[in-house]
């Protein structure tokens, strides 16, 4: 057991993995000596060298380009897209290349490849730094999304992620990046397309993601101090979807409350609400109800910025409305 | 062709039969797709390259088996050139389930990995990015194998085309880019669009490359450069730019019959047509009419028995479908 | 009257508006003398000359980021993409400049700019021309997003995106442009954000958009011989969204079933299904059913694209087993 | 600096005292900006000019008050050197509704259309495109405007950059971009990335536009080359291409301390920080040593009394965050 944060945590998840397979290849902006902008490459450089862990000029269509290129000729790549938002500048490259490219082929490529990006809000950065993407990829078919909520869980994910055969996009929620965890010695590999549930109520199941989670589960805390007993579960990744965790635990409550970082317009809440009164309609005891950040730019200044994420109070407060109403 | 290299043919007379051949190959494929699409064979859309097969056929002949392909669309005649068989890509033209990819690609999207085909890519400038990967995968794992990228003039102009050529300029990658300019985007003329008389001959100091213009409507010249490109890539000394000088006899896509073009200009055009040009040359070699009519009569047939073979394909059905969207071979994204 | 294709419809709702006001002009590739790609713009040329109808190089960055410069700053720009696929290429204008910029600033700058597209499948172009695009845009706060489903709406939708201050994805399928119809003489000038209702029937709701609405309706045809009657509902824009007509219909009818040509996940059926699902949930007499394109990018073959994209006889089976269960 | 274009002042002298005083301005708005960064005043991030503001100053003094400039997220320079008070802009910083957007936009986005600042851009090439934008309304308004953009040598290597530079060229358009040349991109060197010495100034050719390189950190010959380059696009004569050789003091943003640069390259730039060799310039040319004093006490006092009424601002509340998504003024995407 070691104390680590998040951020140390992709670097070690990261490291483990090319140690053992000299296949897997590193490169983005400042990931080499700088040890990234976020400092989640710490150490790589140094243990690794440069051949394996290059420095790009500011080219998102190259990085991505250069990623695709090498995973369908035998290397596993892993790529840094510093923040998330920077998505928009080699969409392309992810959305109409690399997630569409074997299916296209019927089967004759392969993309065994990591999109590790600084995602989401918290950090006072304004409307273009500071966005929640996973719904940008969720939405097209041919990429695998995980979006982990701790320290250990960004290893286990992030070995299962470069294991796998697929297009990870695999977001790191900025916000959590200097939070610590106890993490186990040794390797951690953990499987995708799995929620977990962290806590168990009976009355509502709360669904939530990256730095959600958290915050959903203080929520059930409080929630419970009142009477109201939360199921928490970590979705944890978007593609694969374990709709079996979710419509269960869902089931076993008779009610749905999404917390979501995204804006709320086609938000992955309302992917699961989709499934939910689709698959589980006579389960439901109630409505579904999502806790998300309003339909808008997020806002720079800490103020604004607080109020538009979804926080504790705002998930407390929702819940407890609805489920006395 | 005023800054145009001139070809110093190091080819050989068995090799200039088979760039022939290959050219001719290329010319009656095209020509046989244009004829199934004005029957209703061929669905979608598609590309052709004739007046554009000598650097398809130059290149080929250039480049190892190992070698990697990128194409754009128009990607038939490159597919081809690589030794990919006639019947798998009329039958994808066709959506039948004997296509290259069972019809789920489409004549746009041409792929082969057993030949090195890595792909056609129908959104402009993105496989510029995506060779540069194939390459520094050669590089890392020290393979020798040499990336090659086409593209259109019309292509110079967009963002991932600059990304590309930084990029592989400054990690010394074993790419050639080849840019085919056939002096039309669709049906806009590229000088209206582009800052440079030479879309990216003039370009290539940007990125600390050499300016290459070439014919590209005489084989042998591709060849020849061609083959020093790849020498250059193959012993680490990066990336060339290589712009070859050609034209679309046809419209740009389906059946456009292009009369946007000035019927001079065509007819300019018409008059450096690579097929005859070559045939000329090789008879001028002291090639037989005998021997080349032969050549052809048996490319004839070729492609006649392709297309019976072609159209002999089965309807995909739902199985295909759903499959391969992932590695594990599945279309599934839940659980 | 006069018998109007919908390719010639938008010739006709862009020409009534650039007659009227000089500040709008329009730019993209090949939309001048050639007329578009999809013979979308024949006429504007010759009438309004190279000034105000101008052929762009193939950098759709470039377009967008002109459009957007052009807006801010006194013109009402109409920026063709050819193909809404290639919006993946000029993201980050779309989702990060033009649709942020005016919160960002406090409402400083205004963008009153139309973003026309050829959208969705049905050509057999296969998967990188021919993907419905609507959600990626309907997700991004501060876009509005309009898809016309006739030539009529085509006019008047037209008109009053080029008239509206605000960023105006406008998407045309491609599978309607040579659809005709009876349109009105003269001027016509719609509403953003009012769905239409199209059918009224008892048993279901059936929501749709774009080239889904004549299959819905004629589904709900076939349907309604088979004794199931059903309200059909065009959307016509997911943002504004009229919530207001969506939740009455499907209150009134107890059943909804939306009729998507995306790849299912985080559609904007999702995001209806969530509304009406906290909104309307104890109207609601079954599950919330979705009929969509499967979550994989569209294959190029006829055989296999008419099996991906939502047919009449698949809207009509799915809602006869839902309602007969 | 070989190859660097030398100034020929155009300038008089109370242009000059001028040019000092804003680049004052600029320099202790930063470091005041810096000191509120470390007292937690300015909560986000924030990128300083410090060793920057020959450039900001000089082009500001070049334009006219309709003139338009577009920046990046190191922009706090490129604005107040317009004429924006500096009071809105640490409020900004701080996120106070006396801020330039109320706190909704940050430092990173700084803008004030009253003063011609059409926006900071925090992804890097973005307002390229757009500056094209302005620069062709202006065009088809015939209102002789100009916009002028600046962005750093980290920001010519990405799409946008290259798809601006041909549009402006084909176009004509009365734009004039600027490569501030600081060698450094975050915490990687620009020229290890970059496949020419000379980022914006080696890759000009490639637009049909003459390379110019200049002495980034001497505000007369910015002044110079900015008011030709805009003299040229007012004149119908299109774009242009500067590349400013400059350094900034400090690291890339907030308290990152810059130490991956080598010392003595810090201290080579040090020497040739702008604004004491401005005063050192002035002085010569005879201004008095009082006049400057008066001047610098005038400027200190202007950043005090701005950091306080800045301070005095108020928190942004619920009718802010839900303001001005939509031209009328609302937040709602329902009815
Ligand atoms: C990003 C993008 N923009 C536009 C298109 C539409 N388009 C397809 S081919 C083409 C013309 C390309 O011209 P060029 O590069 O000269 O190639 P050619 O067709 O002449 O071989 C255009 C504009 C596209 N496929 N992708
Ligand atoms: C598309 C994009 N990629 C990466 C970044 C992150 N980033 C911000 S500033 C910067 C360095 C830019 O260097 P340069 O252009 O030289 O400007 P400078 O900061 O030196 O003024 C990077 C990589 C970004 N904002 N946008
Ligand atoms: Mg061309
Ligand atoms: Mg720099």
């Amino acid at each position: 057991m070691a104390q680590l944060t998040f951020r140390e945590a992709i670097a070690r998840g990261v490291a483990q993995e090319m140690r053992r397979d000299e296949s897997v290849v590193f490169l983005g902006e400042d990931v080499g000596a700088a040890g990234g902008v976020f400092k989640g490459t710490v150490g790589l450089f140094e243990e690794f060298g440069p051949v394996r862990v290059r420095d790009t000029p500011i080219s998102e269509q190259a990085i991505l380009g250069a990623a695709m290129g090498a995973a369908m000729t035998g290397l596993r790549p892993i790529a840094e897209i510093m923040f998330a938002d920077f998505f928009a500048v080699c969409w392309d490259i992810v959305a109409n290349e690399i997630a569409k490219s074997r299916y296209m082929t019927n089967g004759q490529v392969t993309f065994p490849l990591v999109i590790r990006s600084g995602n989401g809000g918290g950090l006072r950065f304004g409307a273009q730094h500071s966005q929640s993407v996973e719904n940008w990829a969720m939405m097209i078919p041919g990429l695998k999304v995980v979006v982990p909520s701790n320290a250990t869980d960004v290893i286990g994910l992030m070995a299962a992620s470069i294991r796998d055969d697929d297009p990870v996009i695999f977001l790191e929620a900025k916000a959590l990046y200097a939070s610590k965890m106890d993490v186990p010695d040794g390797e951690i590999v953990d499987t995708l397309g799995s929620a977990k549930v962290l806590r168990n109520g009976t009355d509502a199941t709360v669904v939530a993601l990256g730095a959600m989670v958290p915050k959903a589960l203080a929520a059930a805390e409080e929630l419970a101090n009142a009477g109201i007993e939360c199921t928490v579960v970590d979705v944890r990744s978007l593609v694969p979807l374990d709709t079996t965790t979710i419509l269960r635990e869902v089931s076993a409550t008779g009610r749905l409350f999404t917390v979501e970082e995204n804006p709320r317009l086609c938000g992955w809440g309302g992917e699961l609400a989709s499934i939910v009164s689709e698959e589980a309609f006579y389960d439901l005891d109630g409505p579904i109800v999502r806790i998300t950040t309003p339909h808008i730019p997020l806002p720079a200044a800490d103020a604004l910025e607080d109020m538009a994420i979804p926080s504790v109070e705002r998930i407390v407060s929702t819940v407890t409305k609805s489920m006395n109403s | 062709m005023s800054g145009t290299k001139v070809a110093s043919p190091v080819v050989d007379l068995t090799d200039q039969i088979s760039l022939y051949r290959c050219q001719l190959e290329l010319r009656k494929f095209e020509e046989r797709a244009y004829d199934l699409f004005l029957e209703n064979f061929v669905k979608g859309t598609s590309h052709l390259s004739i007046g554009q097969e000598a650097i398809a056929a130059g290149f080929a002949a250039a480049m190892r088996p190992t070698d990697w392909t990128f194409a754009t669309y128009r990607g038939h005649a490159h597919t081809l050139a690589r030794g990919v068989p006639m019947t798998p890509v009329f039958a994808e033209l066709m959506g039948r389930t004997n296509g290259l990819m069972a019809g789920k690609g489409g004549s746009m999207h041409l792929t082969s990995v057993d030949h090195g085909v890595m792909g056609s890519y129908a959104i402009i400038g993105a496989h510029l990015p995506i060779a540069c990967g194939a390459a520094w995968s050669a590089q890392y794992r020290k393979t020798d194998q040499v990336a090659v990228c086409f593209f259109g003039d019309g292509s110079v102009n967009i963002g991932a085309f600059h990304e590309a050529l930084n990029f592989a300029a400054v990690w010394k990658l074993p790419v050639v880019f080849v840019c085919e300019n056939n002096l039309w985007m669709e049906y806009t003329r590229t000088s209206e669009v582009t800052a440079v008389a030479h879309p990216a001959a003039d370009r290539a100091s940007a990125y600390g490359l050499e300016s290459i213009l070439i014919d590209g409507n005489d084989a042998d010249a591709v060849f020849d450069v061609a083959t020093s490109a790849i020498a250059r890539a193959r012993a680490g000394d990066g990336p060339s730019l290589i712009e070859a000088l050609t034209y679309r006899h046809g419209g740009h896509s389906r059946a456009d019959p292009g009369k946007y073009r000035p019927d001079a200009e065509v007819a300019e055009w018409m008059a450096k047509d690579p097929v005859p040009r070559y045939r000329l040359r090789l008879l001028e070699l002291g090639v037989s009419e005998d021997e080349l009519i032969a050549i052809e009569n048996d490319v004839i047939a070729e492609v006649d028995r392709a297309t019976e073979e072609a159209k002999a394909g089965g309807i995909p059905g739902e199985d295909l479908l759903m499959k391969d969207v992932w590695a594990d071979g599945s279309g599934s994204w839940r659980n």
